[in-house]
């Protein structure tokens, strides 16, 4: 990655050596700057749909540093808003979650329709008290209604919007991420979607740069070492460590291809997982300390080699997709954002996802899982966000600010992952899927970006290949 | 028995709740994990719900998320709770290394129902309210406040806590983390 | 009666005494509030005043604004303290909608008087010490702590407050309302 | 309003369209050049005579972020002085009343006269320990005193004061406002000033910035909606809604001119009240739930009908005085500061009047009701509180930053106000006090603001009515 | 004397410890420092010790500062307790003037030993735990939490205080100074 | 001093009229300057080499804003190191004292040495987990290791720091104060160093900037009227007054020189004492309420005259060597450091000091007397603390900020010490030392400052003679 390329960008960040300055992690002017370029143009994750289940039923979540609804109209349309009033900005929904067929501002009681048969438009200003007496019917309501995300996807169900009309379709975005995100989405049994969210988003606040999230999930496999004192008092679901490890252990038995980490340079996305393949490894019993989650598993099992037959398919245990939406695939399943509140805070919001039509005991047990796992109170997590906590403080330092971090691991020997057309893999312990996240990182912070935010136009992927040592 | 004993059975059963809660209260902060394990039963329920913001005439059915069924902070048994402990006794769980100064403050004991009744009551509902507060390595300090709906069951002749839902009074949280117990 | 048998008419009407505030408490931050209004005498004096910073040796006669005179945080009657119920039940009480997550934590109670006595008391003193916690929406938070200074009256049987003069140790309120109760 | 009339304030301030950005409630440069351009040289109210009302008492307060020392000396005359050593600046006064000849410093002692006797000016460094010893009388102690403000005016007993030399006179500052004003601080039967402030003073901080509390007392009769519960629960003094509506029912009675919004273009002044008149509309009853109270307003009625005789009355709901300073005129009756405490951040003083020589019951009676109406446990004031609360918190976002607020109720439908030379004023509900508030706060942000800071050399009246529709 | 008598005799001690408290709480907080002064023995020992960050293991001996051979935050005796009182009243201690607003709620208040016995004790351990609020001028505010271990004796039949080891729950302390008593 | 002499610096800093803008004690943009250059180029204090008598021991200090980890190895060498992870600056030690061989980082395990025989350095890189399979041997981590500072000095067990590798030597940079920090250090005998730390560090917050205690301590004499209330009650070891007042009293006796306020114009140091002398004046009782105290007192008293016969010596009241270690010299006796965090609150650490040999009961009674005295329950030190605070939140004021603050006591009146080459002294109280440290804060925060961070090329002592008055 030349200055060239990535202007601004590269004042903080350096691809080819490996390096990256402290200050990304702490710096309020840089913050400002990824408020406008980063979250302003990427595409961010907003919730599920199974969140708002019935007609004008309403989930207020972020985007970035700021408060949206997601609304549903009674057509089932979804839509996105900005949470403040155009008149003076009043938080015109202050709950978290519920059923409403109108917003009405406390303030002056503006009133936001969400639904495109009360108004012209959904979010269009649908009331304005005396309207015709004091506005003498100057005041053009259609310019006025709540602020619409510029793009929404609906992906199996996971809501997405960006506020930048000129962002790339959804599908262009996400790129070759599709076939990892489809396997935190879809169904166990190889059915497309049929995940649902389990009632209940835990919401925290944590000391951390919002970064540090975001790369730890993309690829840091390095850290394990960090979550001894969990693995040593077994918290997994086949009672050992802290999860199963769906490894076939007889001779000759179907594999499937090496566990690897796998990012996309053009899109900054990253996971770590099994390569593509085409046919399911053999059955790796999993929870047998619960019998009847076992019964489960073995059973969608054959019904996923059933319903998928030859296609092709990824196994994802940890990923993020740019910026700040990340996920734990197999064990834990949830879907997960970083929040940024300023340089040295982030909000962690947590969705945790099981397949919708498993039983209610099997539900059961997972929720359990996750919950032991997971989250504030999960026996693993807690070290994570210790480690982000100080890493974070320790950015500030003057004297430290004269020392970048090192993200040398692996590079250099990234290799074009099979099967996928926009990707690099490694299959050892490797800092690839970091660097790919803040090369992008970069090219969002540079003001003169354009086409690269196009994936298909950005050249990461090529240059990345091309400085591969022999 | 007359009223007046009646009365001061009550004052004895009340006396005696309170001491077991000061009690617990101190094995958690001197951080003597193992016996405060022993003051839980072996099928303890130990629930935590997530709070929400709602609009107001549906707090009942959607303030909190309910237990078994939704996402919440704490959802547990004696076996998690247990493996906490062992998990800072590792004496590298990070989060807990070193040991925050955690000090519970438990006020507002009052026990709501006795079975079979005061005298020889064998199972108690009781509610409490604490300020649990957590300070750490130079000047990480988070107060957490709530209350404490149990149930005590007598088990060979000594109390235990045999359900414990915690209300904490916080929608999103204010902490980092929950490396310690309430 | 010898003493033993009043010190226990004592400890009997402490425990009465706190049970009395135990409940009040709960039904505040359960948001049982006209329950709430049914525990004060329709004459009840709730009063709370401003603090001032003054010099050393004039705390007496300016530290706290004069009951009946000055301005207040609070002076008023069981009237007015309807009506903040009655808005908080409008539902669009904006400043408590979505309502807040209130605890009292209420310590050091103690009666300070009674009359005629002890035993068959129908009047009494009681200070005692609170730490109100309100969290809202996503994490205002305020810490209230101070003293409450009551009269309570036995009316048909049951102890209700007649008079509440409530010192918050604050002088300029680190609140932007005080939309809940003391 | 062009660019070249308000510099810089027109970057933030579009008057002819209405429209304001958010950033003026937010931005830390926005806040800071504030406190110079606004607080630094607009007159500010900083308390009561009736506060002082004995030889060498003093009352501590503030002028925008800053503490203020208000004394009276022996010979009566009022100081306001920084409260700031010269030394080292402690604070040399931490009380917040009481009565003293000399401020002496904890710190190093040096002692600061209240007294013109005590050294050759009020304020003046009395006392320097060990002065020869040390000093060896060269410091020359005329320069080192308190920092008194540059002007004071008592208005009927109301103390203003400025920064600023060249600030125009206190009664030129105020212009035509004088009539409302006077209305708040007058005896209800007319006497000039004869009002008082009840003892104590309500303080408290809001999460809001300063500037909403201004614009909503200065003309925002639009949020009535938002006082909806309070109405429905009746805290009124006879019953009805939160406060007596004092118009006239009966056939032919004498009525005063129409309600309207009442402002000030080239002061930024502003009120809601009645345009000026020159006899008592009929006695409208008040305060019936309390006979007394009810007698005493009968009682000064007719007494202000003989005392006022022919002359200019005006009737004053709520105003704001640019830039801080708003009042309550009628029920209840307060003045109240909102001082900046940062950007997001502001103090609110509140100061209630009564009659000064009002019967006690008659005072218990209002003082109860003030209490209840206003001020953080006020039922009325605590939704205000919330409204501001979360405006101001959505004016910082990222995405939100790009819609500005709207400001166009009413927008050129000023009409000259009768019987005032620089008013205007429009009769339905209207946003025109608020953009006359902050068309009057971009001058004054404007560096080369000069002779417009003179109300009478300023162009907002003519222009704003040169821009009227047709 | 039965069981349930000796019972009664702890619910009285209890009780009349719990009060104890609460006097000397209320003579702190109105400050009437000399009559607290009164309730401290002549030899009485005043501790309260640092607190350390420290591997997992070394609590115990590494945690706290040492009485009598360590710094510490407060090591003293009745004498230099009887100068800080009169310091405050001199009117010219300049971070008590004007005063602070302070409040003490006490609370898990524990007799962990009575010596001879219950009944007719004449010296008491006593644990209790502390939230001490302090706000003062315009927005200073603390709030410090902790543990009081206590000996109390009795001195011509009125329980003083002859020893207090104060565990603050803070390492850094997170206040400008310590003007106030625990 | 002129504006070419001091360049940044002479934007905040008049020597030559006495005059100091208040800015420097709130302004964000000036402490974020301070880190740089001050912090990060003059000798800084960070503990005593008895808190870690045995091999591997540690404690972890600070250096300005910074976590640093002091460490001795087995060979007994002391090392100081920043204490963050070069990897992602996880802190890797979160301990206040302890023994360690090694630095483990939580997060992914890079292992730091303390010892030169685990690794080719101390603080080296001595662990890598899966260094060869996933560094692939590539990573050099002869540069990754902990940052060491640039320079460390044991001065009579004090052990002082610098991160720059420009700076002059500690000896250099201490010049002449040296006999004034012997007088701290040193046995009470006479005997170099011999004195030793209590255990425990106190440690606590003030909203202070951290210049007001350095300034208090190097030379503000003036302020002791803010300690009357200490006085009156009378804290001091024989009973009168805050300390013991050693001044002969009888006829004829042996007196030490005239205690005066000297200071370093070339270094940025001060101290109030007494003159260089070579003589001890007569024997004067102290700690008289403590028999077995005044004894020991009285017994080394004899062995300090015959230890030191006519070697010169100093007497040490309080004294601050710039930047920001002052210390208390005779009663109490202790070194502490006033940590910046961020420009309106500081960290103050206090070690106290007493002879390594002296009897138990006499460490007893010093230790309770420091206690009384000193700290944040210090009856004395409390009102300081109090002054510093208010005199930082006055400083920031919009309209306060234009009135810089006043150093002008004794300004011309400075006098070469005798017996020393780079100092002057002043016997009356005066502001000199202040001024000595402001001048030289001011060369340190001059970008250009190049040769006058090298005492012995610096032109503040003959400047300031020159400016005497006749
Ligand atoms: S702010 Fe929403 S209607 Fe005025
Ligand atoms: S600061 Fe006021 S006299 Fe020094
Ligand atoms: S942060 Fe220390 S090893 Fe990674
Ligand atoms: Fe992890
Ligand atoms: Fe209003
Ligand atoms: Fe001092």
């Amino acid at each position: 990655m030349t200055a060239t390329q990535t202007g601004n960008g590269a004042r903080w960040v350096d691809i080819e050596r490996g390096i990256i300055g402290r200050d990304i992690f702490v710096s309020d002017e840089i913050y400002a700057r990824e408020m406008q370029q980063v979250f302003g143009r990427a595409w961010l994750f907003v919730g599920h749909q199974s969140q708002i289940p019935n007609p004008y039923d309403f989930f207020v979540s972020r985007m970035g540093a700021e408060s949206v609804i997601m609304t549903r109209e009674k057509t089932g349309q979804i839509h996105v808003f900005l949470n403040t009033c155009r008149h003076r900005g009043m938080k015109v929904c202050r709950y978290d979650q519920g059923n409403a067929r109108v917003f009405t501002c406390p303030y002056h009681a503006w009133s936001y329709s969400v639904d495109g048969n009360l108004t012209s438009a959904p979010g269009g200003l649908a009331g304005v008290p005396q309207y015709k007496a004091i506005y003498h019917d100057e005041l053009d309501k259609s310019q006025w209604g709540l602020v619409p995300v510029a793009k929404i996807a609906n992906y199996k169900g996971s809501i997405w919007a960006s506020w930048d009309a000129d962002a790339p379709e959804f599908e262009t975005y996400i790129g070759g991420m599709k076939l990892y995100l489809d396997a935190v989405l879809d169904h166990r049994d190889g059915r497309p979607g049929g995940s649902e969210i389990i009632g209940g988003i835990q919401k925290w606040k944590v000391p951390s740069n919002w970064k540090f999230g975001a790369e730890n999930f993309i690829g840091d496999l390095y850290h394990i070492t960090s979550h001894r004192s969990v693995d040593m008092v077994s918290i997994g679901p086949s009672g050992a460590g802290r999860r199963d490890t769906p490894i076939v252990k007889h001779q000759g038995a179907k594999r499937p291809p090496p566990f690897a980490s796998i990012g996309f340079p053009n899109h900054g996305h990253g996971v770590i997982g099994n390569l593509p393949h085409y046919e399911e490894q053999d059955y790796v019993p999993q929870f047998t300390l619960t019998p009847e989650v076992e019964e489960y598993y073995r059973h969608i099992y054959h019904a996923r080699v059933a319903n998928l037959g030859g296609q092709k398919r990824g196994l994802a245990a940890v990923g993020t997709i740019f910026p700040n939406l990340s996920f734990h695939g197999m064990q834990p399943r949830a879907l997960f954002t970083w929040h940024p509140n300023g340089p040295r805070e982030m909000e962690i919001w947590k969705w945790y996802l099981v397949d919708a039509d498993a039983p209610a005991a099997v539900k059961d047990v997972l929720r359990r899982y996750y919950l032991r796992y997971a989250g504030p109170a999960g026996l693993t997590e807690q070290d994570d966000m210790e480690n982000w906590n100080y890493a974070t403080s320790a950015s500030a330092g003057m004297e430290a600010g004269r020392y970048p971090y090192n993200y040398q691991m692996g590079l250099g020997y990234e290799r074009p992952a099979p099967d996928l057309t926009d990707a690099v893999y490694t299959t050892a312990v490797t800092e690839q899927n970091q660097r790919i996240f803040y090369q992008r990182w970069a090219q969002y912070m540079d003001a003169e970006s354009g086409d690269r935010l196009h994936p298909e136009r950005n050249s990461n992927f090529a240059d990345m290949l091309a400085r591969r040592r022999a | 028995m007359n009223t007046r004993e009646s009365a001061i059975d009550a004052l004895l059963l009340q006396r005696e709740i309170e001491t077991f809660y000061y009690v617990e209260a101190e094995l958690l902060d001197e951080r003597r994990f193992e016996e405060w394990l022993d003051l839980l039963t072996d099928d303890i329920v130990y629930f935590m719900p997530l709070r929400r913001n709602v609009k107001f005439g549906s707090q009942d059915e959607a303030e909190n998320s309910v237990e078994g069924v939704d996402a919440a902070w704490f959802d547990e048994g004696k076996h998690t709770l247990t493996q906490r402990v062992a998990q800072i006794k590792t004496g590298i769980h990070w989060a807990e290394e070193p040991l925050s100064r955690v000090r519970h403050l438990v006020t507002n004991v009052q026990v709501t129902d006795a079975g079979p009744g005061i005298a020889g009551a064998r199972e108690l509902g009781v509610k409490s309210r604490f300020l649990v507060y957590r300070n750490r390595v130079d000047d990480e300090t988070d107060i957490f406040v709530g209350q404490r709906a149990d149930r005590l069951r007598k088990v060979d002749g000594a109390w235990k806590v045999a359900r414990r839902v915690i209300l904490l009074d916080q929608s999103t949280l204010l902490a980092k983390n929950l490396t310690f117990f309430f």
